[in-house]
């Protein structure tokens, strides 16, 4: 098993603050890793480095490709893609034109060729419509490819970021928050597919999640986050049983 | 019977003889009733609306009604080009006079030449008549005159250095470009040149730099409001150097509201503002004071010296119709260009195949600003 | 360098600013409610002088004429929002500022058949005999507007930071469901920014008018350069507004008398593009609106 | 496919119903109205790439619409270029001018946005004005050849019109067809989230850019066929006013809409000419058009001819 994404000595301040100090982080070939912790660690802002939405120091390598000098779109090409806490979907596009901006990730022809409908055009576009389709059907959302992504219901729109996200048919997937305003019935099915994302599409996953049950059901491995610090790694009994973890949590949370 | 049918069609032929004799001659206008020239486009409608009446009123020309086409260019050039357009395709007149500002007459003059129907200008610039377009000509002077006379005067004055400050539209433009050529022409040193926007509220930033260079005296050229504010920041700055304004704002309103930083300025302009201080008699007393009253009684609102322009073109086309008794388009150039000693409020027009003004410096009083009213110079 | 040249140079800078800033607190005041850069300021600013003016004409006594005509451009305002802003509320700003602009052509329109096409004058508070320092003059009405400037400012600080309206005021350009959820009428708070921000700018108008005279079409520019001071101090802050303004006036006083009086604008607008190429959000801006 | 014929098959429409319109039209004054609206279009459906697709604002495309106008004339009437050449360098030099500006530019968004396109405007218009060896300055700049191409002539306004016609629909044809394609795609996506649009490996940057010089091509295109029918230029004619009712017409016509922006521009450009028997009051009129038009159809006249299509047939797809 190789590793996916390694992460090693992240640092990102903002101001005075140090949101991520020293930070190693790493998600192997086929599992889904996720990244738990109390509010504020620095667990998006981490999502965020690894992306290149933040400026951050350290080095982030993507199968042994050094990403610290990408910008976002060039790390997404690269095969980082990733969702958002608060839904980033293009509510003016229909759900399927949404989904195609991620399968254009794999389409490289030029203005010229949109302008001349060049054969490369066409046959780029068809793969785009196919892949575009197949990922609508595999979140579930195939009826509602000609619906404007605005019109989606709360939960649809989070599937609909997914779907997008696949599209690209991304290496490394991270998904920010993707159970948050969902309900259970919503969250056990999202945690299916992120399992068959896994198991069936065969891309590795990043999770940020706040939902334990969820977390604790579908992960390889954990990463527990705490001010910025990592406090523990491991699988997730072993997480469950770590008592600076329970005394992080019941510090903070509950 | 039969003779009832033949009375009615000689009656409805008499109609129709009659009817084609009160078919009216359409003569176009284009003025800038609103937006920025709309100072000068305002008193030029009102004033061709009520030249109109009374022509019509004393039995139109030739025997015929006069229509006047009317179309506001708001000031912009491609308003002022479609206006054009439809007053050559459209409404086929057989003369235009107008547009207000030279920019917009100078967009549509080759129209009129393809067309081949005269247009009688009410913009100032050179360029309209030089070269000369046959089928278009002007009635306001030219800025050229209006310098010529403050140059007289400086130079009797034994005035040397000269600062100018000009607006930044074309008005200014024009004037700012004969000024610069004029005064080294006529041995004078242009000692500042600077430039205010037509907007501009304060302009004692380019007055203090003019201050700095000291020099005899300081001529502005533009309209209302900008050189008001420049006579108030001469004030203020406490600067006594002699201030010329231009012909553009000799009306009531620049003393109105410059009030009494105005007192001691000098401008050249149309006798029309000083119609009161010509001498008892004169045929031109006459024709000012009655276009004055004309005015004022249609209006309710006090002359504005710019209309005078309007007044000139129409009577002008006028004049070339009855002298001609043709008001073919052709024929209506032809004897413009033939009209010579004809007294207009803006002066005396002299034209020719060569001069498409016809008007010379005589047509210019220099004027100072004493106790808020105009007073002839010697 | 001549010194007094130089001062008068910033003196006449300091009042031409202090129009711009004036206008520019106006558009502050809308924004910080709405997040809507109303294109009708300009004319709000127009319709004080014009109104003052006329009062004036009437033989009002010209303290009077100025109240009078602050209040009359109030209703202005307040009708310009319930008439054309309420009823499209929670319309994409951009439609907003075209409706903006649509009311700032109709109040032009409506001033240039009421007052005609003419410039006027309003007589000086206190008289025109210039006051001399240093060198450098300045008219007397110099010294009202920069008062008023300053004293508009203050006021507007305290207004926004220390009055329940202000506040709410501010709540609700941040957040609009979140100012309504705790209390907050925001249709009330919209109308009271349209009408403070018409209060403002027509006392604004009604005191530059002797300085700098008024017209039915002189809200263009004033709404021009009133957007570029409050973009130079950045959005939303009264005092960057003001600051824009003069440091804007300031910038063309000295081009007008170093460089060149016909590029001074031109001058201006580069060294403020320049600026916001380096600073993106203004000198005392917050985040940039993303709503346009 | 099916999106790509239905574009091809109602540009072609387009054309030749703008073609045959001179036929019906009582008067050869009309065309000269028809010409502005065909110019004015042209730098709509521009802008609305910028403005309506991309989201991005510009108060500067009287600008770009100027340059090209004033190089073309310059280069043809006082450096005596052909006209074909001069036209061709303006075009270019205003891509390249627009290239150079989006590069700092595109930092900013929002109301910062509008404020340096308005300021490059302004700029513009200044030099427009003082540069008066160069531009003949306030009062313009006459003796432009009407527009030719070896061996064809447009002296009379009907054939001119017949070109701009031609180069509208090429306008409108290469619009719609960068819609419905990646990059189309990309245009929208950076309009409705630029954090997503970047994740999903759109440079956000260059796509700004890329519509930036496109839109400014058009104006440019259009600033050049503009001088050379009107033989004629003055820098009160590319003024911020001319800018914000391009903006108007693109907003007026429905925002990403090819087809908004077209009736938008037709609309504005020929509304005065009704209003005109209005006189004093068409002022008034204009400005409470605007306002109603913005108040009840708020997503332009294109939402509104959707809304009336949708009455009509209830059950459609795609818009």
């Amino acid at each position: 098993m190789s590793t996916v994404l390694s992460v090693r000595g992240l640092s990102v301040r903002f101001g005075g603050l140090m949101a991520l100090d020293g930070v190693d982080f790493g998600v192997e070939e086929g599992t889904i890793t996720s990244l738990i912790g109390p509010n504020g660690a620095g667990k998006t802002t981490l999502f965020n480095a690894v992306s290149g939405f933040v400026p951050a120091s350290g080095a982030i390598e993507l199968s042994g490709r050094d990403l610290t000098c990408l910008a976002p779109h060039a790390r997404s090409r690269a095969g980082v893609v990733r969702t958002f806490q608060n839904l980033e979907i293009f509510a003016n596009m229909s759900c399927l034109e949404n989904v195609m901006t991620g399968a254009g990730r794999l389409s490289g022809y030029g203005v010229l060729a949109a302008l001349f409908k060049t054969p490369r055009f066409w046959r780029e576009e068809r793969a785009a419509v196919a892949r575009a389709e197949e990922a609508l059907a595999f979140v579930g959302l195939a009826e509602h490819a000609a619906t404007p992504a605005g019109d989606l219901a709360f939960g649809n729109q989070r599937l609909l970021e997914l779907a997008r996200a696949l599209a690209a048919r991304p290496t490394l997937l991270l998904l920010d928050e993707t159970a948050a305003g969902l309900n259970m019935r919503e969250t056990k099915a999202l945690g299916g597919l992120i399992t068959r994302i896994r198991d069936e599409l065969g891309i590795s996953v990043a999770l940020v999640e706040h939902d334990m049950d969820l977390v604790m059901g579908i992960s390889d491995h954990i990463t527990v986050l705490t001010f910025g610090q990592v406090l523990a790694r491991g699988r997730p009994r072993e997480i469950q049983q770590n008592p600076e973890v329970i005394r992080a949590y019941l510090g903070e949370d509950e | 019977m039969r003779c009832a049918t033949m009375i009615a069609f000689t009656l409805c032929l008499l109609a129709a003889g009659t009817a084609r004799a009160e078919e009216p001659i359409k003569i176009g206008a284009i003025f800038s009733v609103t937006g920025p020239a709309s100072f000068l486009g305002e008193p030029e409608k009102n004033t061709a609306l009520m030249l109109v009446d009374k022509l019509n009123a004393a039995g139109g020309l030739l025997g015929k009604k006069v229509q006047l086409v009317l179309y506001d260019d708001e000031t912009d050039v491609n308003k002022c080009v479609l206006a054009a357009d439809k007053l050559l395709k459209k409404d086929k007149v057989v003369a235009v006079i107008g547009p207000t500002v030279s920019g917009n007459t100078l967009a549509i003059m080759n129209k009129f030449s393809q067309a081949q129907i005269p247009l009688v200008s009410c913009a100032a610039a050179e360029k309209i008549v030089t070269p000369v377009n046959p089928w278009v000509f002007k009635t306001p002077q030219s800025d050229r005159q209006a310098v010529e006379r403050i140059l007289a005067h400086a130079k009797a004055k034994g005035y040397k250095k000269i600062a100018i400050i000009t607006v930044s539209d074309g008005y200014g433009q024009a004037g700012r470009a004969v000024l610069q050529e004029l005064l080294p022409a006529q041995g004078f040193t242009l000692v500042a040149d600077e430039v205010y926007g037509p907007k501009d509220t304060d302009m004692t930033a380019q007055l203090t730099k003019i201050k700095g260079l000291a020099p005899d005296a300081i001529i502005c050229w533009g309209t209302n409001p900008g050189p008001a504010v420049i006579a108030k920041n001469r004030v203020q700055l406490g600067l006594s150097t002699p201030l010329y304004q231009s012909h553009g704002v000799a009306s009531k309103k620049f003393i109105e509201l410059a009030g009494e930083s105005a007192e001691g300025l000098m401008l050249p302009a149309g006798r029309l503002i000083v119609a009161d201080q010509i001498s008892d008699g004169s045929p031109e007393k006459k024709l000012l004071k009655g276009y004055i009253a004309d005015y004022e009684a249609a209006y309710k609102i006090p002359i504005s010296s710019f209309g005078g322009y309007a007044y000139d073109a129409l009577m002008l086309v006028a004049e070339a119709v009855t002298k001609g008794k043709s008001a073919k388009p052709e024929d209506i150039r032809d004897n413009l260009e033939k009209i010579t000693g004809y007294m207009g409020v803006t002066g005396t027009f002299n034209f020719s195949p060569t001069d498409h003004n016809g008007l010379d410096t005589s047509s210019f009083e220099m004027l100072v600003i004493d106790k808020g009213d105009w007073k002839i110079l010697p | 360098m001549n010194l007094a040249a130089l001062l008068q140079y910033l003196v006449s800078g300091l009042t031409v600013g202090a129009t711009y800033g004036l206008t520019a607190l106006g558009f502050t005041i809308i924004f910080n409610t709405t997040g809507l850069i109303n294109f009708a300021q300009g004319e709000f600013v127009m319709l004080g002088g014009m109104f003052a003016v006329s009062f004036a004409h009437l033989g009002l006594p010209v303290g009077l004429a100025v109240v009078l005509a602050a209040l009359a451009t109030t209703v202005v305002g307040a009708v310009m929002e319930r008439l054309t802003i309420r009823p499209v509320a929670g319309a994409p700003a951009i439609n907003l500022v075209i409706i903006t602009i649509g009311v700032s052509i109709l109040i032009r329109g409506l001033a240039m058949l009421a007052w005609g096409k003419d410039t006027f004058a309003l007589p000086a508070f206190s008289g025109e005999v210039p006051l001399l320092f240093l060198g450098a003059a300045m008219q007397p009405q110099s010294l009202w507007v920069l008062a008023l400037t300053l004293s508009l400012l203050a006021g507007l600080r305290f207004f926004f930071s220390h009055t329940m309206y202000g506040k709410g005021m501010l709540a609700c350009s941040f957040d609009r469901r979140a100012a309504y959820l705790v209390g907050i009428s925001v249709e009330r708070m919209v109308l009271l920014s349209f009408m403070i921000a018409a209060l403002v700018g027509a006392t604004g108008g009604a005191i530059l008018a002797p300085l700098t005279m008024t017209a039915y079409d002189v809200g263009i520019l004033l709404g021009l350069k009133g957007f570029a001071a409050c973009i130079l101090g950045g959005l939303g802050n009264p005092f960057g507004a003001a600051a824009g303004g003069l440091i804007l006036g300031v910038l063309e006083s000295l081009g007008a008398g170093y460089l060149s009086s016909a590029y001074k604008n031109a001058f201006t607008f580069i060294i403020l593009l320049l600026f916001l190429f380096v600073r993106p959000t203004g000198l005392f801006g917050r985040s940039s609106g993303e709503r346009v | 496919m099916a999106a790509f014929r239905r574009d091809l098959f109602s540009v072609l429409v387009f054309a030749l119903v703008l073609l045959a319109a001179p036929l019906a039209l009582t008067n050869d004054y009309y065309v000269s109205v028809l010409i502005l609206c065909c110019l004015n279009a042209m730098v709509a459906v521009g802008l609305n790439l910028l403005l309506g697709y991309a989201g991005q604002i510009s108060l500067g495309h009287a600008a770009f619409y100027g340059l090209a106008a004033y190089a073309s004339g310059i280069l043809s009437a006082t450096c005596g270029l052909p006209i074909w050449l001069a036209a061709l360098v303006a075009v270019t030099f205003v891509g390249l001018v627009a290239w150079l500006l989006g590069i700092p530019t595109f930092k900013l968004s929002g109301h910062y946005l509008a404020m340096a396109t308005l300021g490059f405007g302004l700029i513009v218009s200044i030099v427009m004005n003082e540069a008066v060896e160069l531009t003949g300055g306030p009062s313009g700049m006459v003796g432009i050849p009407r527009f030719a191409l070896p061996g064809l002539s447009f002296a009379a306004d009907l054939s001119y019109y017949r070109l701009l016609v031609i180069v509208l629909a090429a306008i409108v044809g290469i619009s719609l067809n960068l819609i419905h394609s990646r990059i189309g795609r990309a245009l929208r996506a950076v309009h409705g989230s630029e954090r997503a649009a970047e994740a999903m490996g759109i440079d956000i940057g260059r796509t700004k850019r890329f519509v930036f010089v496109l839109s400014a091509l058009f104006a440019a295109v259009a600033g050049v066929l503009y001088a050379h029918y009107l033989e004629f230029v003055a820098p009160s004619s590319f003024g911020f006013l001319y800018s914000v009712e391009l903006i108007v017409m693109v907003v007026l016509g429905g925002l990403a809409s090819v087809w908004g922006a077209v009736a938008g521009a037709f609309f504005l450009t020929v509304l005065p000419e009704f209003l005109r028997a209005f006189e004093d009051i068409e002022v008034l009129l204009f400005g409470a058009i605007l306002v109603a038009g913005m108040m009840f159809l708020p997503s332009g006249l294109a939402g509104g001819a959707r809304r009336l299509l949708g009455l009509l047939q209830p059950k459609r797809g795609r818009t």
